[in-house]
């Protein structure tokens, strides 16, 4: 059975190791600055107590107000996993957030399809393009704000 | 008379499309279609010879020429940048001109100056040696025939060609042998060598 | 000396082992890949925007169409999400029922791999056909017991659809009969062809920790050594309760993720007799009353994986307390094996390409969802 | 032996047509259509009319190999193969044929017009000339040449040229890649194949198909087994078929030189290939199998169908078996392994015909005993040989320790117990 971190314990133990960095946590989730996010990540994936080796997933949500991205993180030696969320994008504007790549190597398709559906920007990524839409498509598929085409038929009707 | 007929306007006109095509070939713009219009050259060439009665050239000039250089051109062709425009000016125009007319002339002069073995020369004993067993005779339509003794002994195969092949065969082993050694040792020489400079560059 | 000049070809999206409509850019120089730019979408049609106007049960009809060689296991995953999402307790027949088709569907999973395999080595169709003779048996087991053959549908929050009928049972026990012998025959294709060897063996290594890195999951991590399965180290369902190996290779080449996938087949036989041990009557789903049809979880959210056919197979869901999910993110494991695509192939010849792309045994309905 | 043997197809014709010849007394003139001394042209008119018997031969050959290939397919995939249309799907690649013509004929743009219409032509030519030599039965042939191994080998060697042809005339970078191998591969086994051809030259002493089958006291199969293997192997990559077929190679170049092909272009292409296949069989079982000769309880003609059947059925089998090679692997082998052992079967059938230069049939007997058994110890020895590198590749690769999963725990005191969200 994969153990499943506390929230608590790991968000102290993270606080521990750099000040400064914590949000607030959960039962279950670490909420990071999203500014603290790589320096979190690196620590994360290197320190002897944590070693989470495998980058599970990337997703992110529209919560209106400000974008989540939650990184689900597993350690193969120690059998644990835990997530980690982190916040941006406060009033829409511009979200964008350090890139994971340089960490978990399988973060790169996932960040671009990100990118893609939902427009949160990640700096330093290799090869920020467009993964399943085209260059130039029109706006953000998966916010919450985005007009689909039949929403838009109809709009335009009235 | 008549096979003698039709191999004559056969010999003129692929005479006259050897002339065309080797034109062609020089004046092409698209390298590639020069490429192929040498290997058209070629197959007319081994007609010329299967014409002549020398079926093993002809055969071997395709097997060759055709099949295996006029490939290899056109394969190398494939890589040049500009196949369909072709390098537009050469630096070397004259003297490439000035060259092949010398050969051109080179040649005139060799095919009048040599005495070839015709019908009249045919008992030079160079030509006949090496060629035991065999003998020549004059067909009705003036070319020459080699044949086999045994088989001219019985009467039902007369008039029927032994083929060049033997009495080429036979020459390269025993008069022409040690060019031919040479012509091995060279061509060996030449993959030895082509086969170095590829491990040259793997190694780089 | 003369330089080379490398040359670039664009493979797909119609190209006819692509594995689906997928296109990439690759640059050769001469046979050799120097460089490989994948390039997806083909096949986009907004599974996740989509679920988000649907209701709990309508997703699944989604999910079905995802992956849809292996739609038992992506309905599984799903299914497992919502449960936890929304606090359901299966009924104990319906998780055995959902474990027994799930194993099927990953045998028919990777019995379609196989075949393809040998498809893109060249073959001409005999040994695929082999291995999608085997499949049909199995999709006509889906077809009693649910009446669909490719888009299922047939797991539901709390169980399955219904039970399965009667005639299920004996037709269960000839399939798990046959499938064992097709493997026998499809591992003999494999392991004593000699040309099937000498052009596996060797080629697209990864190395383990490479693979860690990039988040590749399922059997392509397992050909490298690494001891992880999620039924294993992380049991959904009961799958606590069953005994099986996880078949482990070292050499993380093609002939070693084939190895992995065929042997994993004969595990799931295995699996799939314990659960006709340790099944017994009762309901197959909970009523009504205690899982609505319409299903309200409460605010929260929830990430759920399994071990699928093709890798870690997971679902996100966050729900807002309405009938259809906040968001529906699917951790899709054929895209993200696909992360090390451009390393497997660099430096191996064009003849290899589809193979070890084929060897990685992506969906693009999975990879564009 | 006799140095020619009478083509009778086109004495036949000859001797029907002209009113009185010499060589005409044997074979009595019972028709006379043509008034004396227009003999030049009975001569014409036969020769075409042999050919347009020959060529209409190969085309009723082709379609019913086709369709007898494509059940062969569906036996080896548990499937019945075409069956609708006449009986048994016969005519199933008529209607093919049919089909192919009224399709949409389409030239890319980049194409090169003139040598992309000029590609199917060369492919198809040098397949029927092939065919000219054969001896399909007694006295059966257009042209008795006597340089008739050569011949083929050097006419094989024209289509080589036509693929390049039409991979480059297509503009297409796929195609050119198609060419490019193609190139490879045939300048490769065009040695190994005309190597594998001496022995049998040794042991007949001619080039004449019609002289090699008469050589053939008992089938050089039997005498030549290194040669049958290497020349087999060697013309089935000549005529692009699996395990040796890169430059069609479905599954990564589409279908290679043919891509842009269409409409009856890509017919011609298709004809072009299975009359290689039929003819590629017919040299084996000429050359290999006696040919036509057989126990006179069946025609000459059957025994060469047979023989011809059951090379196009093992070439079938292959292709219904045997994944692609690599193309490093396909030059290796034509370089490293038929190479030499055309070299082996050279030095064993000269050392054979110094000692016995004109072997009874029981010799021959005690010969082929010998070849085989050499053929079988060479042909484990030179695989072997190719086959090292793999196997050390694998055997290395197996000493790498795994990789840790699970040997940590972390404190409990750090851990959810088991329970759902909220």
């Amino acid at each position: 059975m994969t153990d499943q971190w506390k929230g608590i314990v790991l968000g102290k133990m993270l606080n521990q190791i750099l000040p400064g960095c914590l949000v607030s946590t959960n039962k279950y989730d670490v909420w990071i600055k999203n500014e603290n996010l790589l320096e979190v990540c690196n620590v994360l994936r290197e320190k002897e107590e944590f070693k989470f080796d495998l980058l599970n997933s990337i997703t992110a949500v529209d919560y209106i107000d400000y974008f989540e991205v939650i990184y689900h993180i597993t350690s193969l030696s120690k059998n644990a996993s835990a997530v980690i969320k982190t916040k941006v994008g406060f009033g829409r504007k511009d979200p964008s957030l350090s890139s994971v790549v340089g960490v978990w190597r399988g973060a790169d398709y996932q960040e671009r399809e990100i990118w893609d559906l939902l427009g949160i920007k990640f700096l330093s990524h290799p090869n920020l393009k467009r993964l399943f839409l085209w260059e130039g498509y029109p706006g953000y598929p998966l916010r919450k704000d985005y007009i689909t085409y039949d929403q838009s038929i109809v709009t335009d009707n009235k | 008379m008549s096979g003698n007929f039709f191999i004559d306007i056969t010999f003129w006109v692929v005479s006259f499309l050897i002339i065309l095509g080797s034109f062609y070939v020089v004046t092409a713009r698209n390298i590639f279609r020069g490429a192929i219009g040498l290997s058209f050259v070629f197959i007319c060439v081994a007609i010329i010879f299967f014409l002549l009665n020398a079926e093993f050239l002809g055969v071997v000039q395709i097997l060759v020429y055709v099949g295996a250089v006029s490939v290899l051109i056109a394969f190398a062709v494939m890589f040049i940048k500009d196949v369909v425009d072709g390098s537009k000016y050469s630096k070397y125009r004259l003297l490439s001109a000035f060259l092949c007319s010398f050969l051109f002339f080179v040649l005139i002069f060799i095919s009048q100056v040599t005495e070839w073995n015709s019908m009249d020369s045919i008992e030079n004993e160079d030509a006949l040696a090496g060629l035991e067993g065999f003998y020549f005779e004059e067909s009705e339509s003036g070319s020459i025939l080699i044949k086999k003794a045994e088989v001219l002994s019985d009467g039902v195969n007369k008039g029927v060609f032994i083929n060049s092949t033997l009495s080429i065969g036979s020459s390269l082993i025993s008069n022409f042998l040690i060019p031919l050694q040479v012509i091995g040792f060279i061509l060996i020489s030449a993959l030895i060598g082509s086969l170095t400079i590829i491990r040259q560059r793997r190694k780089q | 000396m003369p330089s080379t000049q490398p040359v670039t070809v664009n493979l797909g999206p119609q190209h006819p082992s692509t594995h689906g409509v997928f296109r990439m850019r690759v640059t050769f120089d001469g046979e050799e890949i120097v460089d490989v730019e994948p390039v997806f979408g083909y096949l986009h049609r907004g599974s996740e925007k989509l679920a988000e106007e649907r209701t709990y049960t309508q997703v699944l009809t989604l999910t079905d169409r995802m992956d849809y060689v292996s739609s038992m296991l992506n309905n599984q995953s799903y299914i497992l999400a919502v449960e936890k999402l929304a606090n359901v307790e299966p009924s104990p027949r319906g998780v055995w029922l959902r474990m027994i088709a799930s194993e099927l569907q990953r045998i028919a999973s990777h019995l379609v791999a196989t075949g393809f395999l040998i498809q893109d080595l060249g073959a001409l169709g005999t040994p695929l056909i082999y291995s999608m003779r085997q499949r049909e048996y199995i999709l006509d087991l889906f077809e009693m017991l649910c009446g669909a053959r490719i888009t299922n549908s047939y797991l539901r929050p709390g169980g399955v659809y219904m039970d399965a009928p009667e005639e299920f049972w004996p037709a269960l026990d000839k399939v798990l009969l046959d499938v064992p012998h097709a493997f026998d025959e499809l591992e003999e294709l494999l392991s004593a062809n000699e040309i099937i060897k000498s052009r596996t063996i060797g080629v697209s290594i990864l190395s383990p920790e490479s693979m860690v890195n990039a988040s590749i999951t399922g059997p392509m991590l397992r050909a490298g050594g690494v001891d992880w399965d999620l039924r294993h180290r992380n049991p959904y369902d009961f799958y606590d309760q069953i005994n099986f190996h996880r078949p482990l290779h070292n050499s993380s080449d093609n002939f070693a993720r084939f190895w992995v996938r065929i042997q994993e087949a004969r595990e799931s036989v295995k699996i799939i007799r314990q659960c006709i041990d340790k099944i017994e009557p009762g309901p197959v789903r909970p009523s009504f009353d205690e899982v609505p049809r319409l299903l309200r979880p409460p605010p929260g959210d929830v990430y759920s994986a399994i071990e699928g056919s093709k890798g870690e197979l997971g679902f996100y869901l966050v729900s807002d307390g309405g009938i259809a999910p906040y968001r529906c993110h699917v951790r899709a494991s054929s895209l993200i094996n696909l992360t090390l695509l451009r390393e497997m192939l660099i430096g191996e010849l064009f003849n290899d390409l589809f193979v070890s792309f084929g060897s990685i045994d992506l969906n693009m309905g999975e990879v564009d969802r | 032996m006799d140095m020619i043997v009478e083509n009778n197809i086109f004495r036949f014709i000859y001797c029907n047509l002209v009113n009185t010849n010499e060589s005409c007394s044997d074979f009595g003139n019972f028709l006379g259509i043509l008034p004396l001394g227009f003999e030049w042209l009975a001569f014409l008119i036969s020769g075409f009319l042999l050919c347009f018997i020959y060529i209409n031969g190969i085309l009723g050959a082709v379609i019913l190999s086709i369709w007898g290939e494509r059940r062969l397919y569906g036996r080896f995939q548990n499937r019945s193969g075409p069956n609708r249309w006449g009986p048994m799907g016969v005519f199933t690649s008529t209607a093919d044929a049919i089909k192919v013509m009224f399709k949409e004929d389409v030239v890319p743009v980049d194409a090169d017009k003139f040598l992309f219409n000029l590609a199917p032509v060369l492919m198809v030519f040098p397949v029927f000339m092939v065919f000219s030599v054969i001896p399909v039965g007694i006295g059966t042939f257009v042209v008795d040449l006597n340089v008739g191994l050569l011949f083929i080998l050097a006419v094989t060697s024209l289509s080589g040229l036509a693929v390049v042809i039409a991979s480059w005339a297509s503009g297409n970078r796929i195609s050119i890649f198609s060419g490019l191998r193609a190139v490879a591969v045939l300048i490769s086994y065009e040695i190994p194949m005309a190597l594998s051809l001496v022995g049998v030259l040794m042991l007949s002493g001619t080039l004449s198909l019609n002289g090699i089958v008469e050589a053939q006291k008992i089938p050089f199969i039997l005498l030549q087994p290194l040669g049958f293997v290497v020349f087999f192997l060697a013309s089935l990559a000549e005529i692009n078929r699996t395990p040796f077929d890169l430059t069609e190679a479905e599954s990564e170049l589409g279908a290679g030189y043919l891509n842009d092909y269409s409409s009856m272009k890509f017919g011609i292409f298709f004809l072009a290939e299975f009359a290689a296949t039929i003819g590629a069989s017919a040299v084996i079982a000429t050359v290999f199998l006696a040919g036509w000769k057989g126990p006179e309880i069946l025609p000459s003609h059957i025994w060469f169908g047979i023989k011809l059947i059951l090379v196009l059925g093992l070439i079938v089998w292959v292709r219904m078996s045997w994944p692609r090679m690599r193309i490093d692997q396909i030059l290796h082998l034509a370089w490293k392994g038929l190479f030499e052992l055309t070299l082996i079967n050279i030095i064993v059938t000269t050392i054979m015909i110094s000692i016995k230069p004109d072997p009874s049939v029981n010799e021959m007997w005690i010969m082929a005993i010998i070849n085989w058994v050499i053929c079988i110890f060479s042909l484990i020895i030179v695989s072997k040989f190719l086959n090292r590198s793999v196997k050390d590749n694998f055997s290395n690769l197996k000493n790498t320790t795994p990789y840790p999963v699970g040997t940590e725990k972390i404190k409990s005191s750090f851990i959810n117990k088991k329970e759902m969200v909220n």
